[in-house]
């Protein structure tokens, strides 16, 4: 797929919690093809102690509109500079960058996601609507607050949530979730994207009942374009590129113990 | 509009001064979408051995002010798969495509320079004498002045087109190996690979490279490169190819200034993409300001009085 | 709270790890106003030397990408003038007061190590044999064990004291001058100094430094720095100091757990004169969050696995 | 003098021209004493730059409303982080710093400066005259738009101007104005801030005619206050530093070639 470098504009920040941030980025011509899954390399300016991009999944795209959306967790300087950015600011993005995750053979699929993690899964759920596929989301989070944006997925498919606090859905972990814990699971595939212990366990249960299992793993990435080898993650065929041959990965191409 | 050209000798001819770095740019391929690379004065692939190598383990790469350590580790598919799979691929871009060449052993080296001697459309190799993030070979060939000679010197014998030595910052005096390394036929030298580096996580106490130390490239290690550049062009007379942090067109003009026939950019095509393209211009309209008929005549122009 | 003590040995205690670098703190009194300086572990004044030194000419700085270049030259007014003007002002300071001695022959060394050993106040000498900055002396005797051995050795004999000696990053292998350094009894060693490196200003073709190449300093060389520190922490035995680009109290953690038993700090007090005892402040902090009962205990304490 | 370092709240930033502001700082209780000639080092923060502090000097200050102000040419990215300061930024300031302009022993003072040297002129002009001595300035700009602030220094004293162009005031450099052309100075101290080559002029009318004059020196410094040695300027004791023996000097003590 072709790469582009574009500067896009925030035409809107919405804060979501203090630590999450939705931005809508405007481009002033017709969006590339996005597959869902895929991220950009979002460039950090004015950062006295930033250097290199930093990666960041495509959140929501609207072709309509020529937007894309990206949902920022400020975790460190560059994302909070992303979270701190204002309507009319500009953004420089290289993308679509990165392996996307793929259509499924069956109508019913489960999207677990944590964390940041959720923010892939926003665009796949929808492209999978418009396939006519109405997705299973499970969500996960530390409470009540650290559930984001959940209207927009509710807009897209069921939404199941667990919180560790119990503050809303179930207690625990996505692990914990009934959806978890069925020894016959009512779908055929599951993508998942979040924090590598989750996404473990999540491959672990869809290995045990023989269901496709896609993971968007994260990385350290210098490039995000397979040029630097920095970004590897070990596999079948040895250590391969997060950056080009992922982020998303067959669960079981990867060299897990899990 | 000045003359951009530069001819490093040996059959070595660039249409501008600006290549890009061994191990930033792939093999090229992965910037086509960006630009027209053929408008670089060259390309430097990635390091390429004689077997196959895995390279280091996760992770290999961090962030530090105003650079990065890398730990690659010399990942590639070995000499044989680049002559069969991607020479084929990039042999008709119309620039200078030179191949990086690394090894465990002089007798690797000569090996893969062998090989790439058959390869018609490349000009020339970079002899990475220099790579701190292996444990054999690498770095330990360039640090010491007969262990480098004993690399060139038996590569010279299998490869006639143009020899690039990359030099090792990691070391007492870059002057005198680089000496070395012209008296035993090199017909250019490039400076600086990476400064051998480490960071730690406070928090963990965890090194932040599976390999611990790594190599630190990026506008911090600029001043290093650019006073090497400057002390290896006091003693040879063969061409000099500057490099370490060049974010833009000045720096570029500073690395020539202070010797540099040419240059290459490195780190900076992760954070633009464009850069190189970019300097070419801006090198372009520096010589415009300054009334430069020939961009050469930059080579070594510092003034000192 | 944890016990922040370190003992350096041979009668240098420090209450805390921080101390601040030469070149960087003036004699002390200079930040004064800012703080009370008795509160660190240890000041380590500017350079000195046998007979009284101008310096270089103007312009003796540039800042770079998260760093400076300086060459500064060792301007002092000689150890007489020390011994006779400063001492007296700065003897009763609640902290270490190290003497930072510089020479252009082992001579010269000798001499001002002699008369320091006189002032009961000052508990040792970091012996400066890595200075970039002059023609003579300085860096040349710290990038070869005969010439380090041989200032170490004669200054041993007339100073009884601590003495700390500091090493220069400009060499092929540290380690390698750390334990030639050690084997002539020095009590503890420091590192790193500052980096040699350039800068040209590329509108007036001109270097941005009088003497072209000066010492490179700030968070830019900490990578390097930090390596420096854990290479020569694996093959000495007594304490090593680190410092080079802090500017936090995470920076010198990591510098502990590379293997330092205690840090300096020296650019950084021009942007905050206040992070000397922030950084205290801040290993003190972070000693409480992670339980650990004696700063002492993160020497060395990278986790490898 | 006591130094201090003090964060400090920008309560105007008043927009002079393309490239110069004046930023009124307020501090939270009373000022120290500072004396006209005197700079602060200004510390820039959010600059992926910048690294040191820069030495800009007293432009006024007020002890009743606890406020100094500072006048800033826009020459790099330090500069032109300081002029796009809001109100309600903090900035942080060592100060004050280095020696200052004497008192006169004449009540006929001429205070010549040019470009952002005219900085420093104001305050030492509002000193001169509490003390009963109405200053009278020369200040040089390229063109009439250069000329900042002139009704300041016009609240303090007389206000001569030349401007290259002939756009206001005489035409020419101040070496040009009237009141260096005389063969019978009417004033005996001067007081001098801007380029080199303009205080060297100044400089040797002042000693042709034995007038006491008083420069003010840039230099490149990176601590400020005499700790690391690299603002050096050549002086009949040799070398010493801009930062602390300066930035002002008495033109005979210094050793140019004028
Ligand atoms: C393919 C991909 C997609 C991503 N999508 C999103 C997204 O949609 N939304 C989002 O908020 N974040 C996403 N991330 C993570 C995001 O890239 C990092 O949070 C960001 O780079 C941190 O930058 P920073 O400057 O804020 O923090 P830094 O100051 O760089 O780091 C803060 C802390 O986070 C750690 N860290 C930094 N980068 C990474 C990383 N890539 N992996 C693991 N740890 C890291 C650092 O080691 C440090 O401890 C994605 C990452 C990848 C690889
Ligand atoms: C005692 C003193 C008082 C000063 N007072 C004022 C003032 O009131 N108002 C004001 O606007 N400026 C003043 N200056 C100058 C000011 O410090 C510089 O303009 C500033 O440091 C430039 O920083 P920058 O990041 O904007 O530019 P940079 O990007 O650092 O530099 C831009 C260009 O200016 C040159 N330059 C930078 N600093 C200096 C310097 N100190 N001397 C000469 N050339 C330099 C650089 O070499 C470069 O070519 C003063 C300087 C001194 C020493
Ligand atoms: C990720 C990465 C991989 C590199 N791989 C190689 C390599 O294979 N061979 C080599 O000679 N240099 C390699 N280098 C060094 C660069 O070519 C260059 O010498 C160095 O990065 C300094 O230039 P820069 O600061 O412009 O990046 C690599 C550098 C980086 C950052
Ligand atoms: C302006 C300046 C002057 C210095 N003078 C000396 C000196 O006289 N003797 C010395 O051993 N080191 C000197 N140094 C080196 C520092 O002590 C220190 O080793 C170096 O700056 C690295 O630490 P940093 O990055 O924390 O500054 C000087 C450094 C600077 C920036
Ligand atoms: S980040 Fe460079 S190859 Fe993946
Ligand atoms: S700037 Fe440091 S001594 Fe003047």
């Amino acid at each position: 797929m072709k790469k582009y470098i574009d500067d896009f504009v925030v035409v809107e920040n919405r804060r979501l919690n203090h630590e999450y941030v939705i931005l809508t980025l405007q481009l002033d011509r017709e969006l590339p093809e996005i597959l869902p899954g895929q991220f950009a390399e979002v460039k950090v300016e004015n950062g006295p102690d930033t250097f290199l991009r930093r990666p960041i999944s495509i959140h929501d795209a609207d072709y309509d509109k020529m937007q894309i959306k990206l949902m920022v967790q400020e975790i460190g300087e560059g994302t909070r500079i992303m979270g701190g950015l204002q309507k009319g600011d500009s953004l420089n993005l290289v993308y679509p960058l990165g392996s996307s995750f793929s259509e499924p053979d069956t109508d019913d699929v489960l999207l677990v996601g944590g964390g940041c993690g959720v923010a892939p899964l926003l665009y796949l759920g929808r492209r999978l609507k418009q396939k006519g596929i109405t997705p299973k989301f499970l969500l996960g989070a530390g409470n009540r607050n650290g559930l984001v944006a959940i209207e927009e997925y509710e807009k897209v498919g069921e939404v199941n949530v667990t919180t560790e606090d119990g503050s809303a859905g179930t207690k625990g972990y996505v692990i914990h979730h009934p959806l978890m814990k069925t020894d016959k699971p009512a779908y055929g595939h599951v993508y998942t994207c979040g924090p590598e212990p989750m996404m473990k366990v999540v491959a672990r249960f869809a290995q045990k009942h023989n269901i496709k299992c896609e993971v968007s793993l994260e990385n350290k990435m210098a490039c995000g374009i397979g040029a630097c080898l920095c970004c590897v993650t070990d596999t079948q065929d040895g250590r391969v590129c997060t950056c080009t041959d992922g982020p998303v990965f067959d669960s079981t191409y990867l060299k897990w113990q899990i | 509009m000045a003359d951009l050209t530069i001819d490093l000798r040996n059959g070595l001819k660039l249409k501008n001064p600006v290549m890009t770095a061994s191990g930033t740019f792939g093999y090229g391929e992965e910037y086509e979408d960006f630009f027209d690379i053929s408008q670089l004065g060259g390309i430097i692939v990635k390091g390429t051995t004689g077997s196959r190598r895995e390279g280091n383990p996760y992770p290999r790469m961090t962030e530090t002010p105003k650079g990065m350590l890398n730990a690659v580790g010399l990942q590639n598919k070995g000499v044989d798969h680049f002559v069969k799979e991607i020479y084929p691929r990039i042999k008709d871009y119309a620039t200078n495509i030179l191949v990086n060449v690394s090894g465990s052993t002089v007798d690797e080296y000569e090996d893969v320079a062998r090989k790439i001697n058959e390869l018609e459309n490349i000009p020339g190799i970079e002899l990475n004498i220099s790579c701190p993030n292996v444990k054999e070979g690498g770095m330990a060939f360039g640090t010491s002045c007969p262990s480098a000679v004993a690399v060139i010197n038996a590569v010279r014998k299998v490869y006639d087109k143009h020899i690039m030595v990359k030099l090792s910052p990691n070391v007492t005096n870059v002057a005198e190996i680089a000496h070395a390394v012209e008296g035993e036929g090199a017909d250019s030298v490039s400076l600086i690979n990476t400064l051998l580096g480490m960071a730690i996580d406070a928090e963990t106490r965890k090194p932040l490279l599976s390999t611990i130390t790594g190599g630190l490239s990026g506008p911090a290690v600029k001043p290093v490169a650019l006073r090497m550049v400057w002390q290896v062009s006091q003693v040879v007379k063969i061409p000099v190819v500057g490099l370490g942090g060049i974010m833009n067109a000045d720096d570029a003009i500073e690395f020539m200034l202070a010797g540099a026939s040419a240059i290459q950019i490195g780190t900076a095509n992760f954070i633009d993409p464009l850069v190189s393209v970019k300097v070419i211009k801006g090198i372009e309209d520096y010589c415009e300001r300054h009334d430069v008929k020939a961009v050469r005549e930059l080579t070594g122009a510092m003034i000192t009085e």
